[in-house]
């Protein structure tokens, strides 16, 4: 039973991994938390639906058309929600967050006429493959998410740290202004980056669409809030801290099931958040100075 | 001895911005505080004022010991600093600014702002006589109602410093007042500075304008790479050799400030 | 006869407006000292509960619970406002609005007392209450042609309305009052306000505190206009809600937060054609106000303009700007 | 600056006043003039829950209605007119709704709202005013108790659950269940609560009690528990949407063993979200759409060219409900409120879609639910 419980707590913490990286990439190069980030995920989880059951396409193509619909959901996102704040005069800090706040809300709704409020089913026979060890069932779909969610906190790592791109998003990050005279196109990398977060988003979507087999309008506020959670604890716009604290919030629900009381499950994301905002505001992996000053 | 700075270190994560420096300054005088751009005479206001506290090193005012005290309290005793890059409050009208200045010399809390009893009512009436006899000494009285966002450069540094003067200090620190200032506005802050003085507040000035400087000060510490480079009145500091030196190497410096 | 005029439907809308209104500027005034809280509707909760349990288990007057609703919710504003005050801007948007989240799960699982999600019924309901008590006093609201629903819901919107205009008027001679400068300066730039001897600590604690007191207080009234709740009552769309009254409105003057709340709260019952639309025009409403109007429709000019316009009682001896009538 | 503040100004008042004009706006739903003599001409209000999340209850409902309405005015003799309010399903906006019907005195009855926690508030509303109102969907405890004018033609759980209970614990010899139910949900809560108490009556073992929450999409960690403990049966009080997924992830882990769920599990939604995995379920309803009554399945032949959809059990309901409140009216024979509720309150062995229907003494349903298990895909029988 313990085995069977940290297959969950990783499948799902993987999960929240996913979708905590696509967080923390926005907040690490615009300083923004994207409140939209969970409603772009659902949009992509949608997109797999249409495209596998409707459509009745494979499923390679259901991540081609989730990642180009959450990128144009991205690019939309940027160029109305944010970008016309950016660069304005006395435009207060909190005008993003009740910005995305504000997108976050459309495209539920949205998603409300468009889906319907009730539960899709994502039937797939790929997600039916799995393993019998001893008692315990273990589906293919569970370790690719574990490995892609590996994959995806790798290659970001890298790219942010070696390739010109990951330079120019770094400097973007450091200082808006020094890298635009620096040469940076920061307009350009600026909309790169809230693509690539929110393609994450989608794939992440079509991810959990295929372990749950659950898909509706309303998960996206749940994931986003429990993405929120956990930049804050791994660190605000820190890769790897993304990575760990999903693990780590992924593993403790399960567990709290497990061995305490499911009651409180959605609690332990807020509990994490305030204890970890008044302990050590800068995440566990987060460097000070990203905490200080905003 | 109003203000008496004792051997004050601070490190800033391993880089040295002020290396034991020591400073007295006199009930009444003026006192200067100069050095290239980076010497730390901005960071020692900070410390003055507790804005972060010094690595090693004590300040003493009134000989009581203020290191540690919470920055309101400070200003709360008597000391009150204005800002290198103004920070008014943008959005408050200029007689309002000045009012928030006499914040620590008044008392009404909220139910008395609210329900206004009589003490209250005299006490509004005399922070805004206050108020508007200040915006009178900085030249300010044909403004009262306009927000200081929308004042010239000049304008706001005059009132930061009206500002300033009406929390009562006893000591007023004053970063960069001249800044950007052309040669009669100078000449006006000249009168003002002295003005003040003979309100019996002292001064500590930290000021690039070296005319205004040696014209104003009774003694001048000149600062470079966070040690005390020379202490004296403004003669002796012009003929320091080591000063010299130190302000000729960092002319282009000086130029952009 | 006078019960002609009277509709209810139309006195339970004023009725919801009044509420709202309270909740508007319990984020005004939070915001007026410069800080974001998302909680009010977890201090909403706290207030509403603790009232609605007072009233009905130890049989307490209204007023009582409401009070103590109230005070509940301030305390609790003290125990979170504090350690909060670490956090700045965004952080605190957050730790708030977790905040809000685990009152909710708690009123969820504390099932013996809260009932869970089953909520409570069976509140006193102000306006009954009052009833009973104009019969008791001999009173038929008969007697002057009107029915037992209009009467009562034409004292809840009497006594609401003389609420808020205390509420109003309170905030309003705040603002104009030391405390209500240091608040603005401290919102201005903390950093100034502090080395001008203001007490960041006690002002930021204090502005929240209010902000906590006035939502928990809205609550009370919430659960006894009603006369039940539920924990789903006090969830992140009530706190979004709220947000919107005063984005929308205007959060630098306190006219701002009452004409979001009075507008947010007409717009869904005079436009049901679109309520379908609700949320989406929710979301595009706080997407269009930060990119064109940030600061809402209502802002310092507009008052300007107004107190221009309209006649002032006082004259303006020094300025328009320091007569703010409302 | 100035001319900025103008235009805003302008722009505010206009739109408070395109508000107030449009206050007084209402969607009516009318049908037929038939203005014949002995015809009873009653207007009804109608609160349902037409935007956000559960629209979709909403919209069963009120097509649900709409369909006898056309009906029962074809008929003659009642002549209905509908006048629908939208509540969002907030308790607010649904006391708001009831108050601008209640206040239109031509307005006899109310029908709704969908919620039972809007009930709670409307109800009391209602009965204080001497307003008749049912219920058609409401099923948590104590709906009817409020007042002597408040009425519901939906099976609460209390009559539904224990009935499936007892013929799964019969068939299955079950010793041992576990309980999962979502804990922030109204609905779900009462249907635990009911089977909490029934499985005490029963003197069963209770292996675990589990919960979930809104929006939760992943449920293998109470699952994995429950599996682990073994039961014989799984007690699950959950709207379909969550239902369906519940039983999936179980079926997948390799739990086998059958489910009993509430009212809000039945639905053939259930079958297409969960597919195979949905055998094993039983549910006790009074609707079922496979009966072989001419009746109901002529109103699942109407219904379907009216809307495009099959009809489910709210739909169900609420057509037998207007039914119900024709039938008042005939026999209150006028369109008076007080009237209508003591029409209402003799109301017995009515007919309907659902099977025979009468009022208890508190305006509660007394009838005999079926128990439908599902098979080989399909819901069945269960005898």
């Amino acid at each position: 039973m313990l085995l069977e419980q940290l297959i969950n707590g990783i499948t799902l913490g993987s999960i929240y991994a996913i979708i905590a990286l696509g967080f923390t990439l926005v907040f690490g190069v615009l300083g923004i938390i994207n409140m939209a980030h969970g409603e772009i995920f659902m949009f992509g989880a949608f997109m797999g639906i249409i495209v596998t059951s409707t459509l009745k396409w494979p499923l390679w193509a259901a991540f081609l058309v989730a990642i180009a619909v959450t990128a144009i959901l991205g690019y939309m996102l940027e160029r109305f929600a944010l970008r016309p704040l950016r660069g304005k005069q006395g435009v207060s800090h909190l005008a993003p967050l009740i910005s995305t706040i504000g997108v976050s809300i459309l495209l539920e709704n949205i998603s409300h006429h468009l889906f319907g409020a009730g539960n899709h089913p994502f039937r797939n026979s790929f997600a039916e493959i799995n393993f019998q060890i001893g008692s315990i069932t273990v589906y293919l779909v569970q370790i690719i998410i574990f490995v892609i969610s590996i994959i995806l906190m790798m290659a970001l790592s890298y790219w942010l740290l070696r390739t010109k791109a990951g330079k120019a998003l770094r400097a973007t990050a450091e200082n808006l202004e020094t890298a635009s005279i620096l040469g940076v196109n920061t307009k350009k990398i600026i909309i790169l980056t809230v693509i690539i977060a929110s393609a994450m988003g989608g794939i992440a979507g079509i991810l959990v669409g295929m372990a749950f087999n659950s898909v509706n309008p309303q998960m996206g506020l749940s994931m986003g809030l429990k993405g929120l959670a956990i930049i804050i604890l791994g660190g605000m716009g820190n890769v790897k801290g993304a990575m760990a604290g999903g693990l780590i919030l992924g593993l403790s629900e399960t567990f709290v099931v497990a061995y305490g009381d499911s009651g409180y499950r959605d609690a332990i994301a807020f509990i994490i958040i305030i204890i970890i905002l008044l302990v050590r505001p800068q995440g566990i992996f987060g460097q000070k100075s990203a905490a200080e000053g905003r | 001895m109003v203000l008496e700075i004792k051997n004050i270190c601070k490190n800033f994560g391993g880089i040295s911005a002020l290396t034991d420096v020591s400073i007295r300054i006199n009930e009444g005088e003026i006192y200067g505080l100069i050095g290239p751009n980076g010497a730390g005479k901005t960071t020692m206001f900070n410390i003055i004022t507790n804005m972060f506290p010094p690595t090693t090193g004590d300040i003493t005012f009134f000989n009581r010991r203020i290191t540690g005290i919470k920055p309101h309290n400070i200003t709360d005793l008597g000391i009150c600093r204005t800002f290198q890059n103004i920070r008014l409050f943008s959005q408050m009208t200029t007689l309002e600014n000045v009012m928030v200045g006499a914040h620590c010399r008044s008392k009404a809390g909220v139910l008395s702002g609210v329900f206004r009893p009589k003490s209250q009512r005299t006490e509004e009436q005399q922070i805004r006589e206050k108020a508007i006899e200040l915006l009178e000494l900085v030249g300010l009285s044909e403004y009262h109602d306009v927000v200081s966002e929308n004042l010239a450069y000049g304008q706001q540094r005059r009132l930061e410093i009206a500002r300033a003067i009406a929390s009562d200090p006893k000591l007023l620190l004053l970063d960069e007042p001249a800044a950007g200032m052309n040669e009669t506005e100078t000449a006006n802050l000249f009168d003002l500075i002295k003005q003040v003085q003979a309100r019996g507040v002292t001064v500590l000035i930290i000021e690039h304008d070296m005319p205004l400087v040696m014209k104003l000060c009774d003694r001048i510490t000149v600062l470079n790479f966070g040690k005390k480079l020379a202490e004296g009145t403004p003669e002796e500091i012009q003929n320091n050799p080591a000063v010299i030196e130190a302000y000729l190497g960092s002319e282009e410096d000086d130029e952009i400030a | 006869m006078l019960g002609e005029f009277i509709n209810p439907y139309y006195l339970q809308i004023g009725s919801f407006i009044l509420i709202n209104i309270i909740l508007a500027i319990s984020i005004y005034v939070t915001l007026s000292s410069g800080q974001l809280s998302l909680g009010s509707a977890g201090f909403m909760g706290i207030g509403a509960y603790t009232s609605a349990l007072l009233t009905i288990h130890f049989d307490l007057p209204i007023l009582v619970g409401i009070i103590a609703g109230s005070l509940v919710a301030g305390i609790c504003g003290i125990i979170v406002g504090l350690p909060s005050l670490r956090l700045s801007g965004v952080y605190l948007a957050i730790a708030t609005l977790g905040f809000g989240e685990v009152m909710r799960v708690f009123f969820v699982n504390w099932e013996s007392v809260t009932k869970g999600a089953v909520g409570l019924s069976g509140i006193p309901h102000i306006g009954r209450e009052l009833l009973n008590f104009f019969r008791d006093a001999g009173f038929d609201p008969s007697s002057i042609g009107m029915r037992n629903n209009q009467f009562t819901y034409l004292l809840v919107l009497i006594l609401l309305l003389l609420i808020n205009i205390f509420i109003i008027w309170f905030f309003v001679r705040q603002n104009k009052s030391r405390v209500g400068r240091a608040f603005a300066a401290i919102k201005m730039d903390e950093k100034a306000a502090e080395a001008m001897g203001i007490n960041i600590t006690y002002y930021k604690v204090l502005s929240f505190t209010q902000g906590a007191i006035l939502a928990g207080f809205a609550g009370a009234l919430f659960a006894h206009v009603l006369a039940y709740i539920s924990p789903a009552d006090f969830a992140y769309h009530r706190a979004i809600e709220i947000l919107i009254f005063a984005v929308f409105g205007g959060s630098e003057v306190i006219l701002g937060a009452i004409f979001g709340a009075t507008f947010m709260t007409i717009m869904p019952e005079a436009l049901r054609f679109i309520s379908e639309y609700r949320y989406m025009i929710y979301g595009l409403v706080l997407i269009f106000m930060m990119a064109f109007r940030p600061q809402g429709i209502i802002d310092e000019n507009i008052m300007q303009w107004l107190k221009k316009k309209l006649p002032s009682k006082r004259g303006r001896s020094h300025g328009s700007r320091n007569q703010k009538h409302m | 600056m100035r001319q900025i503040g103008k235009k805003s100004l302008v722009l505010i008042s206009a739109l408070m006043l395109v508000l107030l004009a449009a206050c007084g706006g209402n969607s009516s739903q009318s049908s037929g003039e038939g203005d014949k003599g002995g015809t009873i001409n009653a207007k009804i209000g109608v609160i349902s829950y037409l935007t956000g999340p559960g629209a979709a209850y909403g919209e069963a409902i009120t097509n649900g209605f709409k369909l006898a309405q056309k009906e029962i005015n074809e008929k003659g003799k009642v002549n209905i007119e509908l006048v629908i309010e939208d509540s969002a399903g907030k308790q607010e906006q649904a006391l708001s709704a009831s108050q601008k019907l209640m206040s239109d005195d031509e307005i006899v009855a109310l029908l709704g709202p969908t919620l039972s926690t809007e009930m709670n508030v409307v109800g009391p509303e209602a009965d204080l005013n001497g307003i008749p109102i049912m219920g058609t969907s409401t099923t948590a405890e104590g709906i009817p108790q409020i007042g002597e004018y408040v009425f519901r033609n939906s099976i609460p759980e209390a009559l539904a659950i224990p009935v499936a209970m007892e013929k799964a614990v019969k068939k299955y010899d079950v010793k041992k269940v576990a309980l999962i139910y979502g804990n922030d949900d109204v609905f779900t809560k009462s249907g635990f609560d009911t089977m909490k108490e029934e499985v005490e009556k029963m003197d069963l073992e209770v292996v675990t009690t589990q919960t979930f929450q809104k929006g939760q999409s992943d449920y293998n960690a109470q699952l994995t528990k429950i599996k682990g403990l073994n039961p014989d049966l799984i007690l699950a009080s959950a709207l379909y949407n969550e239902g369906a997924v519940i039983m999936d992830q179980a079926r997948k882990m390799g739990i086998t063993v059958p489910f009993v769920g509430g009212n809000g599990f039945n639905s053939p939604e259930v079958i297409n979200i969960a597919g195979k995995a949905a055998d094993g379920l039983f549910v006790a309803t009074p609707w079922f759409s496979e009966k072989e009554d001419p009746k109901v399945q002529e109103f699942i032949k109407k219904y379907e060219t009216e809307y495009g959809k099959k009809p489910d059990q709210f739909a169900a309901q609420a057509y037998d409900a207007l039914y119900i409140m024709a039938e008042g009216l005939k026999n209150a024979g006028e369109a008076d409120r007080d009237a209508l509720r003591d029409a209402l309150a003799e109301i017995k062995d009515l007919e309907g879609i659902l099977g025979s229907f009468s009022f208890d003494k508190d305006g509660d349903v007394e009838m005999d639910p079926i128990v439908l298990t599902i098979k080989d895909g399909k819901f069945q029988i269960f005898e």
